[in-house]
């Protein structure tokens, strides 16, 4: 009596399993290539609004390489770097940089330096938790603030002027909110001395290296 | 694909074959909620929620078939008492089921009364007590009110009494709230 | 407890019976998803589409399940249609997708809809059963819309900002402004959304008490909800 | 020939639920007075503007719940939240803001719980938070005090920038504002400075240090006339104790959970951790001890539940203050222990007379 | 060490499941009318949610991911909580019936508790590993105990309350919840991640 | 005081202090009002079972003769207050909050006033203390104090309990009330002889005498009476209400807390009314039952305030009439004081044993209510009550029938002294709740008892029924088998059938009827006063 009620049972369950499962999986057969095309096409968007897509003609979205520099790009992760090439020359790197100082956490940016002139081609936060109506203006959905990076590079301004106003730099603050921008500001300005140091390493492809810093370079 | 299926349909399986092991083996007799919610119940038997007694009527809201505000003899009281049992909102009264009335008890009036035996059949809790041919009663301390010997009496003999006031049973009635300070 | 009356199943699903208005289920969903419109339209629909197919699947399987395995071949039932429609959302509409996140997921212990499962769909033919879950899945689409417009006008002074994500690039027009408004924070905070929907449900009440005052003029003043607290 | 009848007791004491109120209100005076001197007409306008609006809104809920308005209006409670409300928003905010902050004070945290008696949380504090979330902004900026401003605005001129927006020519917003001590410290010490820096940072203006000389503590414990103001608050607070309208428990509970947390950090690590007077002088936290935290609808019942919930009120402040993400939150605090106090009152009863001591 | 301690201040306080990210909100909203249910209720998710956040990683990591089957998640997932769920109810059935009667009518609501399913995806999409699913599962279902207990005690105080007739019972309880989001919008910040 | 060595005493949680009022009625001694009309003798005038009469209507009866004897153990016999026939013998009203009527026995006096024959002990010391007790019981002495329990019991250690202190309760310390007062003024004398009667039946150690420290003539009288007995002590202690509340009083004195649902006796102590011992001294000195007590006549409303030496019984609207009372000024009648006594329903009502005060009271001196205010939770009123409640909390559970809660915050320790009323700023009728609250938890248990008394008796018709019915069957049965023996199966299946057919119609009449019932029947009843006044509520919302 018990062996057959659980052989009843396990059947059933398992015949419902089967057909669910099929489905799905039939389903997931076909969605399959859409769904990464999507994912591409949703990374490529977010980083032509960095790079315009003209600029490059590279496979931008596979061309990555895997950094840690937890003094510069504000997180102990390892960091994706895209790179974007031009007939196989260096156009720019996006480097997916944290700003570990917000006023609630940590904002995540995606900074597109120029490698021939170390300049910065755009900025833009992927992601951040800082107070709505206050911090929340680094959004470019919210303001255009985020685009003032853009032509900046290490010496232009110089080191002092890579500050919030209030602090003596070039950078407006929002009202109300320092923090919040002062943090942003730092990010953008180290990224920018680390593409500086190791812009040429980024762009060998597969090529694993160390350096003094503690730099762990590798594709992935 | 097929490993897909293969994967899932074995996890179906062995958790199918637990569920009709558990099934079996942990069967549970009978459910003691219904005699939770029967011993809230006035025990008027009444009828009066449309189940012929309390007890249906306990059994019916315990599946599910009936709501907890059908018993108007047990009021506001029984239907707080429910709600709190079962973890549900209380509600008004359905006045469909009737209004709470104050607590009342069946008088003979044994001069008319034929001893036909009629209401000794349909008194639920056997409050009433005569013989054939001669002349009833009703033990007041027994009676709960439930109006069920009055329509079968042929002579009308049976009425319904509020239960007097003494003093013994007298309670301090809620405060009455004056119409200004009225915090409901 | 079979009503195969379509106008009362109409009745219940979009307003008497409200899932979310009366039921109170499936809140989650309905909390995290509402502070744009567009977000509760999507989520609604998707919601929707998986009550209508699995009332239909289980009221054709109800007489097949064994009592003990009722339940997990339900949430089986719906986790497969579930997938389905989230593989199906990250293909066509993807942007949405990722701003629905795990919801979408989610729908699978969406309470409302093993709630019809439950005590619809396993008790009644398949016709009624599609028809209800139609009717609740419309029931709860739009209280999402309502309440997502309602939060996204306060809370930032927009209606149907995102449009383009599920309409396409031709909407962006939809987007409104609401002048030089830009918006009451609160109404699209968590906090927000719970008294958001606690003021629609207190509404919905207040209307219902009007409609049996009216009704009940005539005669004596029939008991309105009447709380314990008298 | 029937009598009237009544429920003993038949003989009534004198108390009334309006007199409390009204004391409460006299109590304020000292604190407001000190606000006043030093934050400008602000905090008085903003005062009127909340206590209008508290009543149209009191008055017009009591309607559209058919209550007898004169009766309830008159226990006045809506004016004490107004007024607590109206001094806790920056001086120079908008009008609009307070207006909406006590409607929602009103309404929705008092009036929908059944008004007077019935509401969970504190009704000042919600309209506090809930502007301080919806409009930031508006909400972190304050007025250096007067002394010490670059600008001393006339009452005229505050009522202008208050109803119309415009401020006296030539002076801009960013000028007249700057964040509050807590604010400073706060920021500062994310930016790794040490206490003892920002302290000199934020200076002493003349009042103070003249009255340093006089009495020593005062001055640069809670920066720039903040202390005196709290001291204001001390004052009215001591009287509402002295006559009985507050039990003595929650300010001294929530003072001394403060002090103890504060003290104890301070001892560890002096660089990085503001003085417990520091802590007791600054922001609003006399006020809230005083009127706010013994709010007797909200706060918990017995007086060991009280004990409870004015230390935790008092930790809470403190964690906030110190690893949150808002410079003062008493507000928060205040909330989050109005959610415990059912629970509070559950679990903390007296010892009733002939039951054996635990 | 520490970070274990960061995930459970920020699964309880800074970033509540039910209050924040809105999740178990339908016994959050129905099993909260009486203080002991809700204790009951506490429990009884507590420990399944424990068990299952790390059920479903080990179903995650050793079943799903080298099989490539990463899209079947929220099937397997749900199949899993089920399973946990009815073991439970075996093993409290079995060793315990005080607690079964307590517990027991409680444990079969769990399954469509969106907070189980929410945690068991949630440990995937931030890529915990064992020892962070378990005590990110236990710290989710801490912090809905805590904000469950919490209403319970703050509903049963409003029932005796003079609330306007269109706002009792659901939507003032809603308010109420809306209210407490609030106040546990204090904790921002306490955690920076 | 001069000389004494002052007592250490203790305190106790909470407590109020209303206005005195005491003044008014101790500026003339003690009179006796003129003998009434009709007398009127409620049977049940104290705690327990009413007492059973043992008269006919139209006997002659005599001053001190028992008309109504104690039945049970908790029960006091009635005596006849003065000499007259029994003219009536049935329901009358009664002071009782109710209103209501209880059963009584009415006397016409016939103006001789004569005694029956006294017969005093002699000595008291050489008779059993149980001898005592029963003279006591047949005194029909009743707490003179207010509660009105029969003070034999009181008197009765039991066998394993050591009663040390004897405390005489002359703290009186409700306002207006000054009856204690008046007779400890003017006859000491006989408080000390019940004193002494007492202590010894109880072999009780010591005896402290509290008087409150506003009444220092009755203390200076007491202290004169008691001089000399050793270890007597007069103490006075600080005016506070309600101290005259016996576990109250017995903690001042003593420093011990009488543990809940305890008796003083479970902390050596015995706690008696002066008037009390007064009582017990006339019992036994001078065999004189209790038929009389002395009440004070007070309140804006009566000319000359003052206490009266009343034959129980007497109409209390005749007292006021001898006092210059104006019934038309009276605001509201109360027996008892303003803080602890019941108002009154008309003023014909007769005196009872527990009469210790007619407050006939104007306006001025107890206003109105006022309007009931929302209970704002400032806990004055748990910082007044002596027994260290929460009365809000009490509150708050009794408004919503909580009946669950109100007695997890101790509800049956509160002892209605009213001092939470009285200090609440909201007005709210607190003590009302309280005892709404304790009355519904007993009816509730009486009905619980009862519809299980009725789920019995239920399930055993139900039973006997189904055995009825397996019988017939059975019966059926083998009257089938008998007839198929003898081939006339046919018949007796058509009759069955017939019979099946009969008791289904029956069956569906009897449902019909049901349902027709359900129908109208239930809904023409009309709507009693709490339903219809709920609705109006309810239409204002
Ligand atoms: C509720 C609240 C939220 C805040 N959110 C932010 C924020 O998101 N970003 C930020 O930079 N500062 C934020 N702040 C901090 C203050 O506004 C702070 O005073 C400001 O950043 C630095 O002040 P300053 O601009 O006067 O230097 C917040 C403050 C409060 C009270
Ligand atoms: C039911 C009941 C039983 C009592 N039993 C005794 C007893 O056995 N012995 C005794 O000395 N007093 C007994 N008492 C008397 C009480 O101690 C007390 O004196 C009396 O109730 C009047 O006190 P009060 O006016 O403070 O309420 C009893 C009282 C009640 C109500
Ligand atoms: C609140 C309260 C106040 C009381 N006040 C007095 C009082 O002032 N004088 C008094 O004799 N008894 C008073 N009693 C009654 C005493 O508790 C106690 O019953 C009485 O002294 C016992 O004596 P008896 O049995 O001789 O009446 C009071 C009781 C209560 C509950
Ligand atoms: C000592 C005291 C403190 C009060 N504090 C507050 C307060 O902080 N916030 C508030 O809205 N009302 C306060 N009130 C007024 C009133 O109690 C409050 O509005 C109620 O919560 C309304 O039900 C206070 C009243 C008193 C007597
Ligand atoms: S109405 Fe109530 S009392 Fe009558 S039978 Fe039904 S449950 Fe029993
Ligand atoms: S006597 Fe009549 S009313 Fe009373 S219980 Fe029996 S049937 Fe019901
Ligand atoms: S005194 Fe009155 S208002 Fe104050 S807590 Fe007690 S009951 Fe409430
Ligand atoms: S009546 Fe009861 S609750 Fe009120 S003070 Fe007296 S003992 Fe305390
Ligand atoms: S929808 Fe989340 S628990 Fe119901």
């Amino acid at each position: 009596m018990l062996l057959r009620h659980m052989a009843v049972t396990a059947v059933l369950l398992g015949a419902f399993a089967v057909f669910g499962t099929a489905l799905v999986a039939l389903t997931e057969n076909d969605t399959r290539d859409l769904i990464a095309q999507n994912e591409r096409e949703a990374l490529r968007r977010k980083l032509n609004e960095v790079i315009p897509k003209n600029e490059y003609d590279n496979s931008i979205t596979t061309d990555t390489v895997q950094v840690v520099s937890k003094p510069l790009l504000g997180s102990a992760k390892p960091i994706t770097v895209y790179r974007a090439r031009k007939q196989g020359e260096p156009v720019a790197a996006v480097i997916t940089t944290v700003a570990p100082d917000g006023y609630t956490g940590a904002i995540t940016l995606l900074v597109a330096v120029r490698y021939q002139d170390e300049a910065i081609m755009g900025v833009r936060v992927i992601h951040h938790r800082e107070t709505p109506g206050l911090g929340d203006w680094i959004d470019s959905e919210r303001s255009d603030w985020i685009g003032h990076f853009t032509g900046h590079s290490l010496s232009d301004p110089n080191e002092l002027g890579w500050r919030v106003t209030k602090d003596g730099g070039i950078f407006d603050q929002f009202t109300g909110a320092t923090i919040t921008p002062r943090a942003v500001v730092k990010a953008v300005h180290n990224s920018l001395k680390y593409f500086s140091a190791h812009k040429d390493e980024l762009f060998q492809s597969g090529v694993a290296a160390k350096d003094a810093a503690g730099v762990d370079h590798g594709t992935e | 694909m097929i490993i897909a299926i293969i994967a899932l349909s074995v996890l179906a399986v062995a958790f199918g074959l637990t569920l009709g092991y558990a099934a079996i083996r942990f069967k549970v007799e009978g459910d003691p909620l219904v005699d939770r919610i029967d011993a809230l119940l006035p025990q008027t038997q009444c009828g009066q929620c449309g189940f012929p007694g309390c007890r249906p009527y306990a059994e019916a809201i315990a599946g599910g078939n009936a709501d907890i505000n059908q018993c108007p003899p047990g009021g506001e009281a029984t239907i707080m008492a429910l709600a709190d049992l079962l973890d549900r909102d209380p509600k008004p009264l359905n006045p469909e089921n009737g209004q709470e009335k104050s607590k009342t008890v069946a008088i003979i009036d044994e001069m008319r009364c034929i001893g036909c035996t009629l209401c000794i059949q349909a008194c639920p809790v056997d409050a009433i007590v005569g013989a054939a041919k001669h002349m009833h009663t009703v033990i007041a301390e027994e009676c709960t009110g439930c109006n069920l010997c009055v329509p079968p009496c042929p002579v009308d003999c049976i009425d319904m009494a509020p239960v007097k006031q003494n003093i013994l049973a007298w309670k301090w009635p809620y405060p009455e709230q004056k119409a200004a300070g009225r915090t409901t | 407890m079979a009503q195969n009356n379509f106008a009362t199943i109409a009745r219940d699903g979009l307003w008497n019976n409200n899932p979310a208005l009366v039921q109170i289920l499936g809140l989650c969903p309905l909390l995290a998803v509402t502070n744009t419109t567009i977000n509760g339209i999507g989520l609604g629909v998707a919601t929707m589409m998986t009550l209508v197919v699995s009332n239909g699947i289980i009221s054709l399987i109800r007489n097949w399940v064994t009592p003990e395995i009722r339940l997990p071949v339900f949430v089986l039932v719906i986790a497969c249609i579930v997938t389905v429609i989230e593989l199906a959302m990250n293909a066509y509409f993807h942007e949405l997708y990722n701003l629905l996140g795990i919801f979408i997921a989610l729908i699978v212990t969406n309470c409302n809809i093993i709630a019809r499962a439950e005590s619809f769909a396993s008790r009644n033919p398949l016709l009624p059963a599609l028809f209800d879950g139609l009717m609740m899945g419309t029931g709860f689409l739009l209280v999402l819309v309502a309440l997502g417009a309602m939060r996204e006008m306060i809370g930032s002074g927009t209606l149907f900002a995102n449009a383009h994500l599920m309409f396409g690039e031709s909407a962006r027009a939809l987007t409104i402004r609401l002048g030089d408004y830009h918006g009451m924070l609160l109404a699209i905070l968590p906090p927000g959304a719970f008294i958001g929907l606690g003021l629609l449900i207190a509404l919905k009440n207040a209307i219902d008490r009007r409609r049996a005052e009216r009704k009940a003029v005539p005669a004596v003043a029939v008991a309105a909800p009447e709380p314990h607290t008298a | 020939m029937p009598l009237t009848t009544s429920t003993s007791p038949h003989a009534k004491g004198h108390a009334s639920v309006t007199a409390v109120m009204l004391q409460v209100l006299l109590a304020l005076i000292p604190g407001v007075a000190a606000y006043v001197w030093f934050f400008g007409w602000g905090v008085v306008i903003n005062i009127t503007i909340a206590a209008t609006a508290a009543v149209a809104a009191e008055s017009a809920m009591l309607i559209i719940r058919k209550r007898p308005v004169r009766q309830y209006l008159g226990d006045c409670s809506a004016l004490v939240t107004a007024v607590l409300l109206g001094m806790a928003l920056p001086p120079l905010s908008p009008w609009w803001l307070t207006v909406i902050g006590v409607i929602f004070a009103i309404v929705v945290a008092k009036q929908l719980y059944g008004g007077l008696g019935f509401n969970p949380f504190n009704p000042a504090m919600v309209g506090y938070v809930v502007l301080l979330v919806s409009f930031p902004v508006e909400m972190t900026s304050w007025l250096p005090i007067s002394t010490f401003s670059s600008y001393d605005m006339s009452f005229l001129e505050t009522a202008a920038f208050i109803f119309g927006g415009q401020l006296p020519p030539g002076i801009t917003y960013d000028a007249l504002t700057e964040a509050t001590p807590l604010d400073t410290l706060k920021n500062n010490l994310g930016q790794g400075n040490t206490v003892a820096e920002i302290r000199a940072q934020l200076g002493l203006d003349d009042v103070t240090s003249l009255l340093l000389s006089v009495i020593p503590i005062f001055g640069t414990i809670g920066g720039k006339g903040w202390e005196w103001v709290n001291a204001g608050f001390l004052l009215g607070g001591l009287w509402l104790i002295y006559r009985k309208i507050i039990g003595w428990q929650i300010p001294v509970a929530m003072l001394g959970a403060m002090a103890l947390i504060s003290g104890a950090f301070a001892l560890y690590d002096p660089g990085h951790h503001a003085s417990p007077l520091f802590h007791l002088f600054s922001g609003s936290v006399m006020l809230g001890a005083f009127f706010i935290a013994t709010d007797p609808v909200t706060a918990a019942a017995s007086p060991t539940g009280r004990l409870v919930y004015g230390a935790g009120i008092g930790i809470f402040v403190y964690v906030i203050r110190v690893w949150g993400g808002y410079p003062d939150s008493i507000a928060f605090s205040v909330l989050l222990m109005n959610m415990v106090v059912p629970i509070i009152d559950n679990h903390f009863k007296p010892r009733v007379f002939g039951h054996g001591r635990k | 060490m520490t970070e274990y301690v960061l995930i459970l201040i920020s699964t309880i306080l800074v970033n509540n499941f039910v209050l924040t990210k809105f999740l178990g909100l339908c016994p959050f909203m129905g099993v909260s009318r009486k203080l002991e249910t809700a204790i009951g209720m506490g429990l009884a998710t507590t420990f399944v949610l424990t068990l299952s956040s790390v059920c479903s990683y080990l179903a995650d990591t050793y079943l799903l991911a080298p099989l490539g089957l990463e899209y079947l998640r929220t099937i397997t997932f749900i199949l899993v909580i089920a399973a946990v769920v009815q073991f439970t109810e075996m093993v409290i059935h079995k060793t315990s019936p005080v607690l079964y009667q307590v517990l027991g009518i409680f444990l079969p609501l769990i399954t469509t508790n969106c907070a189980v399913l929410g945690v068991a995806l949630l440990n995937v999409k931030q890529e915990y590993g064992f020892m962070e699913s378990a005590v990110y599962g236990f710290g989710a279902s801490v912090g809905f105990t805590l904000v469950l207990v919490l209403f319970a005690a703050m509903r049963e105080r409003i029932t005796a309350s003079d609330v306007p007739l269109s706002f009792r019972g659901p939507p003032i309880a809603l308010i109420t919840a809306g209210l407490m989001a609030l106040a546990f919008m204090g904790f921002t910040g306490l955690i920076r991640e | 005081m001069i000389g004494a060595i002052r007592r250490q005493l203790w305190t106790f949680h909470g407590g109020v202090h209303p206005v005195q009022h005491k003044h008014v009625s101790t500026q003339s001694p003690i009179r006796r009002p003129r003998l009434p009309q009709r007398i009127v003798l409620p049977l049940h005038q104290h705690i327990g079972e009413p007492a059973e009469v043992v008269v006919k209507v139209g006997d002659h009866v005599l001053k001190g003769q028992m008309i109504a004897h104690a039945t049970g153990y908790v029960s006091a016999p009635v005596h006849a207050s003065t000499s007259g026939k029994v003219v009536d013998i049935g329901e009358a009203p009664i002071p009782h909050p109710s209103g209501l009527s209880a059963s009584c026995i009415v006397i016409e006096p016939d103006g001789e006033d004569r005694w029956i024959e006294h017969s005093p002990v002699e000595n008291y010391r050489e008779i059993a203390p149980s001898a005592l007790r029963n003279i006591i019981r047949e005194a029909g002495i009743v707490g003179l104090g207010g509660a009105g329990f029969p003070s034999y019991i009181k008197l009765n250690p039991g066998h394993h309990k050591m009663v040390k202190t004897l405390v005489l309760n002359g703290v009186e310390c409700e306002p207006f009330i000054t009856c204690d007062d008046m007779l400890m003024r003017e006859r000491a004398d006989m408080i000390r002889g019940g004193i002494e009667i007492i202590r010894h039946a109880l072999q009780a150690e010591e005896c402290l005498i509290a008087i409150e420290d506003n009444k220092t003539a009755a203390f200076e009288s007491m202290r004169k009476a008691v001089a000399g007995m050793d270890k007597v002590e007069v103490v006075q202690v600080p005016t506070l209400y309600p101290q005259g509340s016996e576990k109250q009083l017995v903690r001042v004195l003593t420093g011990k807390e009488v543990p809940r649902d305890g008796l003083c006796l479970n902390v050596g102590v015995v706690c008696v009314n002066v008037g009390t011992a007064a009582a017990v001294h006339r019992a036994i000195h001078l065999g004189e039952p209790l038929i009389s007590r002395i009440v004070t006549i007070t309140g804006g409303a009566v000319g000359q305030p003052c206490n009266l030496e009343v034959l129980i019984g007497t109409p209390m609207n005749e007292l006021l009439s001898q006092c210059d009372g104006d019934i038309s000024r009276i605001e509201r009648m109360i027996m008892g004081g303003p803080m602890m006594g019941f108002a009154l329903h008309r003023s014909d009502l007769p005196v009872i044993k527990t009469t210790n005060c007619v407050l006939a009271a104007t306006v001025t001196d107890l206003p109105p209510a006022r309007p009931v205010m929302p209970c704002i939770r400032c806990g004055a009123c748990a910082d007044a009550c002596p027994v260290n409640l929460l009365p809000q909390q009490l509150y708050w559970h009794s408004k919503t029938k909580d009946l669950d809660k109100v007695q997890e915050y101790d509800l049956f320790d509160c002892i209605e002294c009213g001092a939470c009323s009285y200090v609440c700023p909201s007005n709210i009728p607190l003590v009302q709740y309280f005892r709404y609250a304790k009355g519904d938890i007993w009816t509730r248990e009486r009905e619980k008892e009862k519809s299980e008394l009725a789920r019995k008796r239920h399930e055993s018709r139900q039973k006997r029924l189904e055995r009825e019915k397996a019988e017939r069957e059975a019966k059926r049965q083998q009257k089938k088998s008998a007839l198929d023996a003898t081939g006339m199966a046919e018949k007796g299946q058509e009759e069955a059938a017939a019979a099946l057919q009969r008791a289904e119609t029956r069956r569906d009449a009897a449902l019909r009827e049901a349902e027709k019932r359900r129908g109208e029947g239930w809904q023409e009843g009309t709507k009693d006063d709490a339903s219809r006044t709920r609705e109006s509520e309810r239409d204002s919302n």
